[in-house]
C-alpha cells in the first residue's frame, strides 16, 4: 500500500508487516504503515482491533513476533522501552499512569530524563553542572506546563488533578522526551465537547512544533477534524488507509464498525 | 501535615527524651548505703527461660546472704536482660558500668555475650563471673597484649574441652564404643563441647561416623537421625541443650535408634524429660563437680529452690547450681574485700571455696581448676541424674 | 531408607502445608503478610494444653480427646485471629501497604511475650493425646503420631477446598480476594468475609499448633517463629495466595529439607541454605510462584 | 526560622554538645546507647534507598551489615589496613549485593521479599557453617579500628564518628533526593511500566540503589565490628532485618528524617525501657512493652511519623 501522504522528504517511520502473537491469538497480523514528519494519523478500529498492541510493540512494551520497524531508518522493534524513548518516540496511556505522588512539575520533570546526563556525583557534591542542568530541567518543564496550560497547577500532586488535566499532564510529560513522534492513546476518552475542543487545538499546537502525532480515537468528530490520515485496524489487520472522508466511505470499514446488512 | 502539629509531636519527643533522663538519674541516686550484684541474662527471647533460671539461683543466694546479717550493709540482685544478643550485651554491659553501686556481675550467660561484655567490665574493673559460657576467649582474651584494664574475668563453668575429653575417655574406656555419632546445635558452646569429644574421641582411636549440626529452634530431626542410625553406631554424641537434646532422644527412639545418648550439663535439667518423656532413660550425661543432688552441702540448695519457686515453668536449669555457686564465691569475696573493686578483683583471685561443685580456686586467667567431672545416667521414674561410675 | 524419609518429609510438610494455609488465606484477601500468625499457632497448642490441665476429662487419649482438643484449640485460635484482625488490622486498611505488617510483627512480639509471661517460660510437655505405638510399613519406622498428623492435615486441607470451592461463605471470599472493593460493590460485606477468613485461618493455625505439640512432644512460648518463617516460604514457593500451592510448596518444603538433612553428609547444617537457594531459583523461574497465576501487567 | 527547624537544630545541638559532657560520669551509658542507635540511623538511611525511594520491598538487609562486618574482622585477622579494609570490604558487600540485585529484577513485591529474606537467611548460615574462614558460631575477634598509628578506642571516638557518618548519610540523601537519580527513583516506585515508557532505564536505576544501600551497610558493619572488637553469627539474625524495616516504615518510607525518627524510637525504647526497668522484676516485660509500642505507634501514624512532603517549587506566572 503506498502512503498517500508521502512527498515531505524520507518517511519518519516505516512499518513493514508487523505481527504480534499471543499463543493462537493473533492481536496484530502483518500491518504496514508510513508516517512522514509533521504529520497527524489517527488509528480507528472496533474495540480488541490491536490499536493498543500496535502502540505497545512499537515503545517496546511487547517485543513483537515478527515484522521490522524503522524509525529515522533505525530498526527499533525488540529494543527496551526506555531506548525506544531516547531515539525519539514517546506515549500516553489509555488508562492514565502518572506519578501520583509527584507534584504535577516533578511528572514532567522526570520525562526530561532521558535528555539529561548527571549520575550521582554532581549532585553529591552539589558541581556547577548539577545545579546548571537543574535549572534547565525545570525551566523546560515549566515551559511545558504552561504549554498544557497547567502551570498555575505544578505543585499539586499529580493524583489530585482533575481528569482531563490529568490527561494533559501525560502528554506534558510526553513531550518531556522531545519526542519527533508522539503516540497518543486515546486522549479524549472521558471528556466533554469543550474539553474536546480544547485537546484538538493542542494537538494541533504539537504538530506545529514539529512532532509528527499518531493517535488512538473513537470520537468521529475529533478523528475528521484533526488527521491527515486515517489508519483502519480490524482483528489485528489493516483494512484500510487513506484521508478521512475517503475511508468513512469504504463498505469494509463500514462493515467493520456497523456490520453487515443481512440480504 | 501542617507544620503545626509536627512541632507538637516534636516537643512530645523531646519532652519523652528528657524525662527518661530523669528517671535514669533516679534510677541511679537511690540507695547509696546498698551494694548491687549485678545479673546480666537474656531474661526475654529465645534463652529466656535458661536466663530466668540463673536469676532465680542469683537471687536466692543473695536473699540467704542477706537473712545471715553477714554484711553490714543490705544486698540487693539487679538483673538486665542481653536478649542473648551481643549488641544488646554490650548496651547492658555500659549501664553496669555506670552505675557505681554495682560490685560484681554474675554473667553473661552465651559466650557472644560473654567475650565483648568483658572488655567493657575490665576496662571499668568490675569483676565479671561467668556462670554458663564455654568458650575458652572470654577468659583466654585478658592474654591478649592489647587487653585493656585488670583481670578481672573469671568462670565458674569449666570450658567445652574439659567434658569433651572426659566424656570421649569414659566412652572409649568404661562404655567401649569404637563407632560413635556426634551432632551439635551449631552454637558456640555445643559445637565446642562435639568437637572436643571427636578429637580426644579419635585420638584414643574411635571412629566417628558423622558429624552434623543442627538449629536451634528447630524441631524435626527425625531425617538426620535416620541417616545416623544407617551408619549403625555404637552411641550418639551430641553438644546442645536439654531443648534439641530431649527431641533427638524422643525421635531417635521413634525411629527404633536403640544406641544411648551421651551429652552434657547443657541438657541436665528435670525440664530434659518435659521433652523427651521416657526416651531420655538411660542417656549418659558429664557434669561438672559433683551432682548437686549427691552432694552433703548441696542437699538444701536443691530443697530451697523448690520451696521459693514453686510456680509453673520454675524447674530447676542446666546451669542454676552454676550462678549460685558464683555468687556464693562473689559473696565470700565480698566478705573479706569490701565493695572496693580492685579489693574484691584481688579476693576473687585468691578464692577457694567449698561449695556445690566442691572446691572451687581460679587458675591466673580466672578459669576454675576444679576439673571435677562426673558422668550421670538419667533416670526418668524420679526425674534425676545418679552419677555412674 | 528412602521410605523412612519419606515419611518424615510428608509429616514434616503436612504441617508446613497447613501453617502455609493460613498465611496464603489471609494474604489472598489483604495482600498482607501476617507475621503474628505464628504465634497464633503456638497459642493454639498452648490451649489444648490449658484444656488438658485443668479439665482432663475432656481429652481422654484416643481419637475422640484429639477431635475434642482440635475443635477447642482451632476455635481458641480462630478467635484470637479475629480479635487481632479486629483491633491490630482493620484500622490500617486504608493506610500504606506495609503498614499491617509492621502491626502484625508488633502482634507476634506481644502474643509470645504474653504467654512467656503468664503461661510459661520453659518446655512444656504436650499431652498424649494420642498413644504413640511404633509400627513399620515396608521397613520404615513410622509412628501413629505421625500417620495422625499426616491424616488430620490432609482431611483439614479437604474440609477447607470444599469450603472455599462449594459453599457461598467460601465464594464470597475468593471474590473478595480477587477483588475487595467490586466485591463489596457486590453486596459483600467485605468485612465480615475478611473476619472470616481470620477465623478460618486462625483456626488452620490452631489445629497446626496441636498436631505440632503431639509430633514433637514439646511446645514453647517461641515455637512458632521458625516454621512460621518456613510455611511462609513455602506458600510463596507454591504461588502466594493461591490454596493448592500452599499446599504443594508445604510438601515440597518438607521433604527437601528432609532429603536434604537424610542424603547429604553434614546435609541437616546446610538443608536450610539448600531450601533457601531452591525457593529463589524456583522464583527466578516462575516470579510467581509455582501455581501462582502470572498477572500479566495491562498496559 | 519555623519551629519545626528550630526543634531540628535544637536536636543536632544536643546530639553534638551533651555525649561530650556526659562522657565518663554515670551517663557513659547514654553515648554508647545512642552510638548503637546511631548504627541504626545509618542502616535505615541506607535501607531507605532501596524501600523509600525505590519501592524494592527488602527482607534481609542484615546480611550486608554482616558482610561489612566479617569483612572488618577477616581483614582485621591478616591486619588488613583501614585504607585497603574500607573499599575491599565495601565492594564485597556491593557485588554481593549485585548477585542478588541482578537476579531479582523480574520480582515483584513480597516475592521479591521472601527472596531478600532467603538471602539473608543464607548468609547467616553460611557465616555460621564457614568455621575455616570465620570461625563458626564461636566468632571472631577483631581489631579496634586504627588509622596509621592512631587507634580509636572508647565510645565517645565511636560515637562521633557514627554521628559523621549519619550527617554524611542525612546530606548524600537529601542531595540525592533533589536530584534527576532521586526523581528517576522515586518515579520506578510510583509506576514501573510508566517510569519505563517515560525513558527512565529501570532495571539500572534499580541495581544503583541496592548497591548504594549495600554501601550504607556495610560501613555501620565495619565500624560496629571495630566498636565491639568481636562479632558472632548471632548478631546477624532475621528479627534484625525485621526491625531495620519496622524503623524506615514507621518512620515514613521515603523520608529522611522520618527514618531517622524511626530508628531513634525503635532503636531506643528498648534501651530506654532496660533503664527504666532494670533491677525491677519488670525487667522481664521489656519486650513486651515493645511489642505493644510498635502496634500503638503504627496505628496512631499508619502513615509514618515523619512522612515525606514532595518539595515545593516556586511557580510565578512567567511568560507562558
Amino acid at each position: 500500500m503506498k502512503t498517500a501522504g508521502g512527498g515531505k522528504g524520507a518517511p519518519l517511520l516505516e512499518v513493514r508487516q508487523l505481527s504480534q502473537h499471543f499463543g493462537g491469538l493473533k492481536a496484530l497480523d502483518g500491518v504496514d504503515l508510513d508516517l512522514s514528519q509533521g504529520e497527524i494519523v489517527s488509528v480507528i478500529g472496533p474495540n480488541g482491533a490491536g490499536k493498543t498492541t500496535f502502540f505497545n510493540v512499537m515503545t517496546g512494551v511487547y517485543p513483537g513476533t515478527e515484522g521490522a520497524i524503522l524509525f529515522n531508518g533505525e530498526a527499533v522493534r525488540g529494543l527496551p522501552s526506555h531506548e525506544v524513548i531516547r531515539r525519539g518516540i514517546a506515549r500516553t496511556f489509555q488508562n492514565i499512569r502518572l506519578f501520583s505522588n509527584m507534584t504535577a512539575l516533578e511528572n514532567v520533570m522526570v520525562g526530561r530524563h532521558c535528555r539529561t546526563r548527571n549520575g550521582l556525583l554532581a549532585p553529591l557534591l552539589r558541581l556547577p553542572a548539577y545545579y546548571e542542568e537543574e535549572r534547565r530541567i525545570e525551566a523546560a518543564a515549566k515551559d511545558l506546563l504552561g504549554f498544557v496550560g497547567l502551570l498555575s497547577f505544578g505543585n499539586h500532586l499529580a493524583k489530585n488533578l482533575p481528569y482531563g488535566d490529568q490527561r494533559r499532564l501525560e502528554i506534558a510529560r510526553a513531550l518531556a522526551t522531545e519526542p519527533k513522534l508522539i503516540i497518543l492513546d486515546e486522549p479524549t476518552a472521558g471528556m466533554n465537547p469543550a474539553e474536546c475542543e480544547r485537546l484538538v487545538e493542542l494537538i494541533r499546537r504539537i504538530r506545529d512544533r514539529g512532532v509528527t502525532v499518531l493517535l488512538i480515537e473513537h470520537q468521529m468528530r475529533v478523528v475528521m477534524g484533526i488527521s491527515d490520515r486515517v489508519v483502519v485496524l480490524d482483528y489485528g489487520v489493516k483494512i484500510a488507509e487513506g484521508k478521512p472522508l475517503e475511508v468513512t466511505k469504504n463498505p469494509r470499514v463500514i462493515e467493520a464498525y456497523l456490520g453487515k446488512e443481512c440480504d | 501535615m501542617k507544620s503545626l502539629n509536627r512541632t507538637k509531636f516534636l516537643l512530645a519527643c523531646t519532652l519523652a527524651a528528657a524525662s527518661a533522663l530523669a528517671g535514669a538519674w533516679s534510677a541511679l541516686a537511690q540507695g547509696a548505703k546498698t551494694v548491687r550484684i549485678a545479673v546480666a541474662m537474656p531474661l526475654t527471647g529465645d534463652m529466656g527461660t535458661e536466663g530466668q533460671g540463673v536469676r532465680r539461683a542469683v537471687e536466692m543466694a543473695v536473699a540467704e546472704a542477706n537473712q545471715s546479717k553477714a554484711f553490714p550493709y543490705t544486698l540487693e540482685v539487679k538483673a538486665l536482660d542481653d536478649r542473648a544478643d551481643p549488641r544488646e550485651a554490650v548496651n547492658v554491659a555500659n549501664l553496669i558500668t555506670s552505675d557505681p553501686g554495682v560490685a560484681v556481675v554474675i554473667g553473661h550467660y552465651n559466650s557472644g555475650c560473654s567475650i565483648p561484655a568483658a572488655k567493657i567490665y575490665a576496662r571499668a574493673g568490675i569483676p565479671m563471673i561467668t556462670p554458663a559460657s564455654t568458650n575458652p576467649d572470654v577468659t583466654g582474651q585478658q592474654l591478649n597484649p592489647k587487653w585493656t584494664g585488670k583481670k578481672s574475668v573469671f568462670r565458674v563453668v569449666p570450658t567445652d574441652d574439659v567434658q569433651g575429653e572426659y566424656a570421649a575417655q569414659y566412652v572409649y574406656s568404661k562404655l567401649g564404643y569404637r563407632k560413635m555419632s556426634v551432632v551439635h546445635d551449631k552454637t558456640a558452646y555445643g559445637q565446642g563441647l562435639a568437637e572436643q569429644f571427636k578429637k580426644n574421641f579419635e585420638k584414643l582411636g574411635g571412629k566417628v561416623n558423622s558429624f552434623d549440626g543442627i538449629s536451634i529452634g528447630d524441631k524435626d530431626f527425625k531425617a538426620l537421625l535416620t541417616r545416623i542410625k544407617s551408619t549403625g553406631p555404637e552411641g550418639i554424641y551430641f553438644g546442645g541443650v536439654y531443648t534439641e537434646a530431649g527431641l533427638l532422644m524422643k525421635q531417635g527412639r521413634e525411629l527404633g535408634i536403640t544406641v544411648p545418648f551421651v551429652s552434657g550439663d547443657g541438657a541436665k535439667t528435670p525440664t530434659l524429660f518435659d521433652v523427651a518423656g521416657a526416651a531420655a532413660e538411660g542417656s549418659y550425661l558429664t557434669i561438672t563437680g559433683i551432682p548437686v543432688e549427691y552432694l552433703a552441702t548441696a542437699k538444701d540448695f536443691i530443697a530451697n529452690y523448690k520451696k521459693r519457686y514453686s510456680g509453673p515453668g520454675n524447674e530447676l536449669k542446666p546451669f542454676d547450681h552454676f550462678g549460685y555457686e558464683a555468687t556464693r564465691i562473689a559473696l565470700e569475696a565480698l566478705k573479706k574485700s569490701g565493695p572496693d573493686r580492685a579489693k574484691l578483683i584481688n579476693a576473687l583471685h585468691q578464692t577457694k571455696y567449698d561449695g556445690l561443685l566442691g572446691t572451687t580456686t581460679f587458675d591466673a586467667k580466672g578459669d576454675t581448676l576444679n576439673k571435677i567431672i562426673t558422668m550421670t545416667k538419667a533416670s526418668f521414674k524420679d526425674r534425676s541424674f545418679p552419677p555412674v561410675k | 531408607m528412602f521410605l523412612q524419609q519419606l515419611v518424615n518429609g510428608l509429616t514434616l510438610g503436612s504441617i508446613y502445608s497447613l501453617i502455609a494455609l493460613g498465611y496464603t488465606l489471609v494474604y489472598g484477601i489483604l495482600v498482607m503478610i501476617n507475621f503474628a500468625h505464628s504465634e497464633v499457632l503456638m497459642v493454639g497448642s498452648f490451649v489444648a494444653l490449658a484444656v488438658f490441665r485443668f479439665a482432663p476429662a475432656i481429652l481422654p487419649q484416643g481419637p475422640v480427646g484429639l477431635i475434642v482438643a482440635l475443635v477447642l484449640s482451632m476455635a481458641g485460635a480462630g478467635v484470637l485471629n479475629v480479635v487481632i484482625e479486629r483491633f491490630a488490622y482493620r484500622p490500617l486498611r486504608h493506610a500504606q501497604k506495609l503498614a499491617p505488617l509492621i502491626s502484625s510483627i508488633g502482634v507476634s512480639i506481644v502474643l509470645q511475650n504474653a504467654v512467656f509471661l503468664w503461661v510459661s517460660t520453659q518446655s512444656e510437655s504436650f499431652p498424649e493425646l494420642i498413644a504413640a505405638t511404633q509400627f513399620s510399613i515396608g521397613g520404615a519406622g513410622v509412628s501413629s503420631l505421625q500417620l495422625v498428623c499426616m491424616a488430620s492435615a490432609i482431611g483439614l486441607m479437604m474440609g477447607l477446598h470444599f469450603f472455599i470451592e462449594h459453599t457461598k461463605v467460601g465464594k464470597a471470599m475468593r471474590a473478595c480476594s480477587d477483588d475487595l472493593e467490586t466485591a463489596g460493590l457486590m453486596g459483600i460485606d467485605s468485612s465480615r468475609i475478611i473476619a472470616l477468613t481470620f477465623l478460618v485461618g486462625g483456626a488452620l493455625g490452631g489445629a497446626a499448633g496441636v498436631l505440632y505439640g503431639l509430633n514433637y512432644g514439646s511446645i514453647k512460648y517461641n515455637l512458632g517463629f521458625l516454621p512460621g518463617v518456613k510455611a511462609f516460604t513455602a506458600a510463596v514457593l507454591g504461588g502466594i495466595g493461591n490454596i493448592r500451592g500452599a499446599v504443594l510448596g508445604g510438601f515440597i518444603l518438607g521433604i527437601m529439607e528432609v532429603m536434604a538433612a537424610g542424603y547429604i553428609p553434614r546435609g541437616s547444617d546446610w538443608k536450610d541454605v539448600i531450601a533457601f537457594s531452591v525457593l529463589i531459583f524456583v522464583l527466578l523461574l516462575r516470579p510467581s510462584g509455582i501455581l501462582g497465576e502470572k498477572i500479566a501487567e495491562k498496559v | 526560622m519555623t519551629p519545626v527547624s528550630a526543634a531540628k537544630w535544637a536536636g543536632l545541638a544536643a546530639i553534638l554538645v551533651v555525649p561530650a559532657l556526659l562522657g565518663s560520669g554515670n551517663y557513659a551509658y547514654l553515648v554508647q546507647a545512642g552510638g548503637m542507635i546511631g548504627l541504626y540511623m545509618i542502616l535505615a538511611l541506607g535501607l531507605n534507598f532501596t524501600m523509600g525511594y525505590v519501592g524494592l520491598f527488602d527482607l534481609g538487609y542484615i546480611a550486608f551489615f554482616a558482610a561489612g562486618a566479617y569483612g572488618a574482622a577477616i581483614c582485621g585477622a591478616y591486619n588488613v589496613p583501614l585504607l585497603i579494609e574500607l573499599p575491599l570490604t565495601v565492594a564485597f558487600a556491593v557485588l554481593l549485593r549485585l548477585g542478588l540485585g541482578v537476579s531479582i529484577l523480574r520480582l515483584r513485591g513480597d516475592y521479591l521479599a521472601i527472596v531478600t529474606m532467603g538471602f539473608g537467611e543464607i548468609t547467616r548460615l553460611v557465616i555460621n557453617n564457614l568455621d575455616s574462614i570465620t570461625n563458626g558460631p564461636k566468632g571472631m575477634e577483631v581489631p579496634p579500628l586504627q588509622l596509621f598509628s592512631w587507634t580509636l578506642s572508647g565510645n565517645l571516638g565511636y560515637y562521633y564518628l557514627i554521628a559523621a557518618c549519619v550527617a554524611l548519610g542525612v546530606i548524600g540523601s537529601r542531595r540525592l533526593e533533589d536530584s534527576r537519580v532521586g526523581r528517576a527513583w522515586v518515579a520506578i516506585r510510583e509506576d514501573e511500566t510508566a517510569a519505563r515508557l517515560s525513558g527512565i532505564s529501570v532495571n539500572e536505576h534499580k541495581l544503583l540503589a541496592f548497591t548504594i544501600s549495600a554501601g550504607f551497610a556495610a560501613v555501620a558493619g565495619m565500624i560496629f565490628a571495630h566498636w565491639i572488637q568481636f562479632v558472632t553469627p548471632e548478631s546477624f539474625v532475621f528479627w534484625e532485618s525485621i526491625l531495620i524495616v519496622s524503623m524506615i516504615v514507621l518512620g515514613g518510607m521515603g523520608s529522611i528524617y522520618g527514618v531517622l525518627l524511626g530508628a531513634l524510637i525503635l532503636g531506643g525504647v528498648p534501651q530506654i525501657l532496660q533503664v527504666f526497668l532494670a533491677g525491677s522484676k519488670w525487667i522481664d516485660y521489656r519486650y513486651f512493652f515493645f511489642g505493644v509500642v510498635l502496634v500503638v505507634v503504627v496505628l496512631f501514624r499508619p502513615e509514618g511519623l515523619w512522612p515525606h512532603k514532595r518539595r515545593q517549587a516556586e511557580l510565578h506566572e512567567e511568560a507562558a
